[in-house]
């Protein structure tokens, strides 16, 4: 029996990266945001779980261009940092925990879910800027074993946000009936509402995205039932990334309590928010 | 064409691809006209011709442009305007 | 409305494609299998359908090694004929169809299967022996494009026969829904019974291999509800590769019509099989 | 190991692997067993360390070897006596 104890949601832009890596998370323009992210990370620093999964999508780094897989698991021992174009993120890489994958795995498969596996996998911006909103200073290694779980949000057809909650549930069952470890956090990344090409390029829509962070928390049902069009309209073509913080939310209890949020704008082109949740009864 | 993106992911292909610009487009069976937007790096013509954003901005960064200069080239702005537009919350109105 | 007018099922061992290639279809050992062939593929040349789907495996061929999607579909123009480790096989590439594959991957998706999008693809022995098993001398070209779905049954855990099964019955309510093409083929590949390495090495079970030969045509769903186990242990490791031919079998008709079959051992290590029907009311 | 099979797929590969076999398994990081078991075309090992037989087989073509061979190996056979067992049938006890 293992147990979610936490559940953070997390914009992954990689200028939130840059900026810490470049030192300039003082800087007035970033100054908000990284304020705003100190109470979380005051409290995750004394609620580390014994591994962590993290919902992310790959940003055509770490997969080649020719093959668009749904939903994915990693299975490594050890995932490498990607280089994006301008050679790798100075941040440790992150340790796996190949046992655990192969629990999920083999629990997601016979819930009718159709995973791809990655037996090798390196990681990009989607996967280390949530791990460095978690961790600004990891030193030598992050916290704990991180198992990386990849949804497609770049190409059309993504998974509708219903089949993004209903692979959490299933994966919060899995996660319970794994008797190798104790404690999982679990992360939910991307959004929020933004659009980076076309002429709607640096559409923020405030509207959506405090609803959807009072709902993530309260009403996640309702996120489900929205449509990828509904998504691309309201938080913007790439805003669709939402859908990766319901497989978190959905590896939850029904009641959580929300710990913190943080709702910014801009970080470079993007709507920021982090909502932390504690998934244990009070 | 996003194939050819993908492949700057490499050291070696970005230096490769600098030296000679043309002959490393000619490796990727490109059509003319996707070829004249990548030397010309007319992006909003890469995005016609079927680019992805994600694989557009491996060139423009190593180009040493951002995502809000894009940004400012789809939308008829300078990067300073771009910029200026997301401080003060975005485009709310399209 | 699309509609499938026949499934063809066979095994697609490399031999059989190298004894074509090599011209010994004549010889003592192959002549039996290729003189069972011949009906079919006399009344498959009567019967030529505006587009195929080929359900098939990749054997380490077409897909890296440390990537393994459950189900794949290509959505290319064009799929090469993969070099496996001597060469090309001399047969056409294939031509496919773009619009009809987003078609499918589009019903598919809001069916919650979680497929692996292939935008580029080179296909195998798994693909390219049933074309040949279908059309011995295509001349320049295949009878009609062909579109690949992919199936892993190499790698543990592989997707469940009933989930196999459940697949193939969205992809015919995804064909019948569709306006491009009028008349389908569908191909499920692979088996029949054999394993290939280790002490069970040459394992054939023609008990086995008969009951699935007959349950295919009149009783499907008692073959969707074995488990992986049992399969493996009544087919061998390789024999789970009949779970595709439940895919075929879920796009057809509660109904279909047998055309032929042949069984026939051995076809180099394997235990082959071919089953063709027709899907057209009588 | 699988991965050092898999690139036999490759016509130069091949070539570079029956060149210098040894320099060409210390690129892939194997363990010192996986090295021996390739040089000395132990296939039950192969199998035992991790191989995969579709990946294993890529390297039994290079050498002109067949499936059958293969079975033989694994079953305590001659490649004789293993064409012999499937031509009879195939190995229906076990
Ligand atoms: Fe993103
Ligand atoms: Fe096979």
């Amino acid at each position: 029996m293992s147990e979610v104890i936490w559940g953070l949601a997390t914009s992954h832009v990689p200028s939130i990266g840059a900026a810490m890596d470049r030192g300039m998370t003082a800087d007035p323009v970033w100054a908000p945001l990284f304020e705003g992210y100190r109470p979380a990370r005051d409290w995750l620093a004394q609620n580390r779980p014994d591994v962590a999964i993290l919902v992310y999508n790959d940003h055509a780094n770490g997969v080649d261009f020719d093959i668009v897989p749904t939903f994915a698991i990693g299975t490594a021992e050890k995932y490498q940092v990607a280089d994006e174009g301008f050679g790798r993120r100075p941040v440790p890489h992150i340790e796996g925990d190949p046992d655990f994958s192969f629990h999920i795995l083999h629990h997601l498969m016979d819930e009718n879910f159709d995973l791809t596996v990655f037996s090798e996998l390196d990681v990009d911006h989607g996967f280390t800027v949530p791990l460095s909103v978690w961790t600004p200073e990891p030193g030598d290694a992050w916290p704990c074993p991180v198992i990386p779980i990849m949804v497609n949000v770049i190409r059309y057809p993504q998974p509708t946000a219903a089949r993004c909650y209903a692979l959490g549930q299933a994966l919060g069952r899995a996660i319970a009936g794994y008797d190798g470890v104790r404690t999982v956090g679990i992360l939910g990344t991307g959004g929020m509402s933004h659009q980076l090409a076309g002429a709607r390029a640096g559409f923020i829509n405030p509207t959506f995205d405090h609803m959807f962070l009072e709902a993530i928390e309260k009403d996640p049902q309702k996120l489900a039932e929205l449509s990828r069009e509904e998504y691309i309209r309201e938080a913007g073509s790439e805003g669709i990334e939402l859908i990766m913080w319901l497989v978190m939310r959905g590896a939850m209890n029904a009641q959580v309590r929300k710990v913190h949020s943080v709702y910014h704008v801009p970080a470079s082109n993007t709507a920021a928010g982090l909502a932390l949740f504690d998934n244990r009864p009070a | 064409m996003n194939k050819l993106f993908m492949s700057l992911r490499e050291e070696s292909a970005r230096k490769e691809f600098l030296a000679d610009e043309a002959a490393y487009c000619q490796r990727f069976s490109l059509s003319e006209a996707q070829c004249a937007a990548i030397l010309g790096r007319d992006w909003q013509a890469m995005l016609d011709l079927g680019g992805s954003i994600f694989y557009i901005y491996k060139l423009a960064m190593m180009d040493g442009l951002s995502m809000q200069y894009l940004g400012g080239v789809f939308t008829g702005m300078s990067e300073a305007e771009f910029k200026a537009a997301m401080l003060a919350g975005g485009r709310t109105d399209v």
